[in-house]
């Protein structure tokens, strides 16, 4: 068992699948020679060579539409777009083709692709590389989503995407790459639609996921201090979502807080919260409250830029206004 | 600077006709006459309201996509589009499936969930039509990557129109294909209409075919009523293709005999002009080829109750199952 | 006052503002010549001429792109996106680039553009022609949204966004362009984020917009049979959202529906239902519930297709079971 | 298909060096060195820690904006990229404001919410710089659409480069500007790299300038590190425009001075035809056309005075108040 950072975790993942099977390969812009901006795919050229790993005139549309025939094809491409805020660009090929074609052609068609991409603020990139737009493939259906917090989530989460047979936005963090955890040696995966208790509570669940975990486990420790028990769920895939595991926390605790990064019109969190009030409303003791980026373009300036994201000191106060 | 129009544009890379042998003429005449007699009849079962959605008649295109389609073998792939159903008959395409699928039968080709312009038939590696114009351009192009991949031997044919070749993933792809030296062919069916915008008012430089060496590869401008020529050119772009030395855009020049879709009388289209081309019908320009009217009256007859068949299996066939649809909607 | 079909009054509102701004252009494709596939756009060529009234080729990036440039340059685009399905393409244009300028440009630019498009299912186009993607516009901040469902509120509503200084998604519907209802005919706009109380009632809030505010008319008519008063609350726009208009309607009945056609996960419906929640949790006599389309892709065949969107019944089901 | 690489392709289109009026000389002249010195200014603040995010020099392409800015009037646009210094600096901003932009201080031309990528000057009318690579080119296409429907005399001049030229939108731009002759000029920085990514590797065809006919205009190739030739080169394809004639696209060669951005040492390039580029310094070339050394040394002298008043200007500027910030937030 190793302490690895999360994007060696990606990497290893990466170099086990291209070993173990020969149609999965990678694509994307500067990720062969340069090994990507984050260094994800570092070192997959050397040994797959421009056949597998092939770095792409720049063109995020035809990128991730040939993606989607090249799976058609019976190969399992991954794609790297370097900013989700770049999906914009080839959303047609996402929402229209990729996400649709086993629907469209009864079953006949598959689309094993796996679109790997990383979001979020926190290093004055501004407007343009700091979104967070989970909240669009998760309307759409027939993609799944997958959003990991941690190296061991990072890594069996992408081993199970790439063997999955449904197109997958692996959706990463650009804050997490550096970020270290013990991953084990032996190979794993964990399943798709698999929620984990990150830290285990009575009083008021915080249901997160991404970068986002780490400032509720923050959170939730110094809220222990304060004799307040918090539980944080963390959802890793927000396609299929555990509904199950929301539930029985909430069942649990009684209080629910949502908290993401995204802007909180019309994000992830709202869905959920109202999905709680249906299933679960007499299990509350209260609102399931949100704590959410601000509805704004992301800015340069850092001071700025810091008060648009939830700060652990936000969620601090949330959980304390609901018990 | 002065915009060549389409008619100005001879007709290069026909070469001289190569003698064909009359298997393969026979296949084309067949998949001509097939085509054109399938628009015809489910245009009739549109009028009569067993349709719905759009429905866009491949018309006096039929010798594209029978000319080309005979020059690849069954494991080739094919991307189609909107106006889909010639390329789909001419791929090998099972008429009973395409007809219940128009119908939106439970045993069409897609469980009656995609319709007319979403049809994909896997037996043929036909990756399917698509409502988005355009967008099977990368599929196809991603596909050629795929086989590449996994080291395969099949080619990919692409057909999209001129609206098609608006769209930047157009040159992205042929900038894709000749990079990596894809195996994939770009047919441009320049019908010389997107609905009822022109070639001529959607084009800076109506050559459409120089784009192709503007992004290095053979652009081929041929005639697209001709099957002999779509034929001859596709054989040496699949061969091309085939011997890992790329990709290849043909504009075959074409004509619809009639409007956009089923609803549309097209009005706006050059009656002169539409009466040139109809007088080239592709059909009657191939049924000249065939010597034997004996032949050609057989194919004929064949086709007529296959589709007879075909249209009769259709309408017994059930509506999809409510239940079983709304079983599977977890999945997605 | 004449009554008149919604797509009459859109067309009329576009003649009045051509003729009072002489910056007001409309572009899109098969728009001008054949005045568009629903006929929206008829007649104009003919007066304003084909510098006004443009024909484009067929390529929805540039096309939308060169709407924010032209706004950025001084003149009122309208462009003309014939299906919601296709703004996939230029959604870089829209998230990225006319969302963000005035923002990212300190307030020196402004994207005056409208993008008319129309959704939804109910005629056999399948999955890429019967989407409901106002979601995704709804969580994008510096884009507004505005969605009629009367031929009133489409002139009264098109004229001010026209005249409003940020971009604009105008979402029209596929089945309400032959609808009629009565128009003044005098000029009027209609202020961007007021809801509309389509009819009065006391025991439960249908709140909705668009296409389904019929629906929702005529699932509260059987239930005024059945004793039960429904308040059907139109918001008319999204973005801005009249939160007011929407608590002070839940504060009077005390129960709430959101009604779309929008598939449910992360749909709009999540993020009102979590707003009412959140502002209004005392008021409540029971949860939000959500009465929203199905989460696969439209099927073509009539009868499935019938089966993921809402219908009247579904409505009235649902007020019941609150009530 | 060979791939013709770009320093195989000829220099045309330069035509006889026109004489020049002294004024304009000296004017490009000032922009090149500001902005030499603009960018290892911002160079030594990024490593200070007075800069965040991305900082993506034009060292070594400053004669493409200072020549091409030359050719325009006041009232032309530009519209920008993610490496925009130069352009906004030769279009005539404040160097002050630009700085302050930069630190992302109050003062600065976006107030601090933009930084480098994103820096917008109305007063110049300056359409902005560009995360999004080639999302400027539609804009700039957009802009010139505006100015033909209010009947404006202005033309548009887009900067972008190679790895933008990847992109559907440039081809979809010119063929929206051939087909409507709109008044824009497509400029192509081609410094031969995407990042890490050469030109020969991301091309089917490495000629660039030759999609400019494909697409139904003139696409002409002339040498970026000479700003007199892309003055004049520039300067025919304004009054082109001007006069309702229609687009022109120009590639200007020219190649970084050093990585893509100020953290990336750029070890993949080609250090022996770094050093040819170097040779060749735009600053150096033009500076032997500038005959009068005390005048260039005046110009010298005043950048270098406004470059220290502009950065102790930003240093001294404060940030931009959150509560104003947060104020803001409902209107979007
Ligand atoms: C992306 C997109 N834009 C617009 C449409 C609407 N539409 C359907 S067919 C068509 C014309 C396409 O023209 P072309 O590519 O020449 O194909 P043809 O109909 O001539 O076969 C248009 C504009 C669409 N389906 N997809
Ligand atoms: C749509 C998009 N894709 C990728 C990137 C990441 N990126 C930033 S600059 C760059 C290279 C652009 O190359 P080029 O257009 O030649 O401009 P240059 O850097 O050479 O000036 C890339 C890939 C981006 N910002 N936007
Ligand atoms: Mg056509
Ligand atoms: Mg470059």
């Amino acid at each position: 068992m190793a302490e690895i950072m999360y994007r060696e975790a990606l990497n290893r993942a990466l170099f086990e699948e291209m070993r173990r099977d020969p149609t999965v390969f990678v694509m994307g812009e500067n990720i062969g020679e340069r090994g990507g901006s984050y260094k994800v795919t570092e070192g997959l050229l050397k040994e797959f060579g421009p056949e597998r790993v092939i770095d792409t005139p720049l063109a995020e549309a035809t990128l991730t539409g040939a993606a989607g025939g090249a799976a058609l094809a019976g190969t399992r491409p991954i794609v790297e777009i370097l900013f989700v805020d770049f999906t914009t660009i080839p959303m047609d090929a996402l929402v229209n083709q990729a996400a649709k074609f086993e629907f469209m052609s009864g079953g006949q068609g598959h689309v094993p692709m796996v679109l790997r991409t990383q979001g979020g603020a926190g290093n004055g990139l501004a407007a343009q590389h700091s979104q967070s737009l989970e909240a669009i493939f998760y309307h759409i259906p027939g993609l799944k989503l997958v959003m990991p917090s941690s190296p061991y989530d990072a890594y069996g989460l992408l081993i199970s995407a790439i063997r999955d047979d449904r197109p997958t936005i692996f959706l990463e963090h650009k804050l997490l790459y550096m970020t270290k955890g013990e991953v084990p040696d032996e190979e794993y995966g964990i399943p798709l639609g698999q929620a984990d208790i990150k830290k285990e509570g009575d009083d008021v669940t915080l249901i997160t996921y991404s970068y986002m975990t780490l400032k509720c486990l923050e959170a939730a420790e110094l809220l222990e201090k304060e004799g307040i028990s918090v539980e944080v769920l963390d959802l890793r895939t927000l396609k299929p979502l555990d509904q199950e595991a929301i539930l029985q926390s909430v069942g649990k605790t009684g209080r629910a807080i949502v908290v993401h990064e995204a802007c909180k019109r019309g994000g992830v969190g709202g869905d959920i919260a109202a999905m709680i009030m249906e299933e679960a409303y007499d299990d509350l003791d209260g609102p399931v409250l949100r704590v959410c980026g601000k509805d704004t373009p992301i800015p340069y300036n850092l001071e700025l830029e810091k008060v648009c994201i939830p700060t652990v000191e936000d969620i601090v106060e949330a959980v304390i206004s609901v018990t | 600077m002065s915009k060549k129009t389409p008619t100005q544009k001879a007709v290069k890379g026909k070469g001289p006709s190569k003698s064909i042998s009359e298997k393969l003429l026979l296949q084309m005449y067949r998949n001509v006459y097939a085509t054109r007699q399938f628009e015809l009849k489910c245009m009739d079962l549109y009028r009569q309201g067993f349709i719905r959605g759009y429905l866009h008649p491949y018309l006096g295109e039929e010798a594209i996509a029978a000319g080309s389609c005979a020059a690849l073998s069954p494991e080739d792939y094919i991307v189609s589009t909107h106006r889909g159903h010639g390329h789909c008959i001419s791929k090998g395409a099972d008429l009973k499936l395409m007809v219940a699928e128009i119908l939106g039968r439970a045993t069409g080709y897609c469980k009656g969930r995609g319709g007319s312009m979403h049809i994909f038939s896997k037996e043929t590696n036909n990756l399917g039509a698509n409502g988005i114009v355009g967008a099977g351009i990368p599929i196809a192009t991603g596909a050629a990557m795929g086989i590449k991949v996994r080291k395969g031997k099949e080619v990919v044919l692409v057909f999209f129109s001129d609206g098609a070749a608006n769209q930047g993933v157009f040159p992205e792809s042929m900038n894709f294909a000749a990079t990596f030296d894809l195996p994939v062919i770009f047919m441009l069916e320049n019908n010389h209409y997107a609905v009822s915008t022109p070639v001529e008012c959607s084009f800076g430089n109506c050559d459409l075919a120089c784009k192709g060496e503007a992004y290095g590869m053979p652009g081929i401008c041929i005639d697209g009523n001709d099957a002999m020529a779509v034929y001859e050119t596709t054989k040496r772009a699949a061969d091309r293709a085939r011997n890992g030395e790329g990709p290849t855009l043909i504009e075959a020049k074409t004509y619809r005999h009639g409007g956009h879709h089923v609803n549309d009388p097209g009005l706006y289209m050059d009656q002169d002009v539409l009466a040139e081309w109809k007088a080239r019908d592709p059909l009657e320009v191939l049924a000249g080829k065939v010597k034997s009217k004996k032949k050609r009256k057989n194919i004929e007859d064949r086709v007529e109750s296959e589709l007879k068949d075909a249209i009769e299996f259709a309408k017994q066939s059930p509506q999809p199952s409510v239940d079983e649809f709304l079983a599977g909607i977890p999945n997605f």
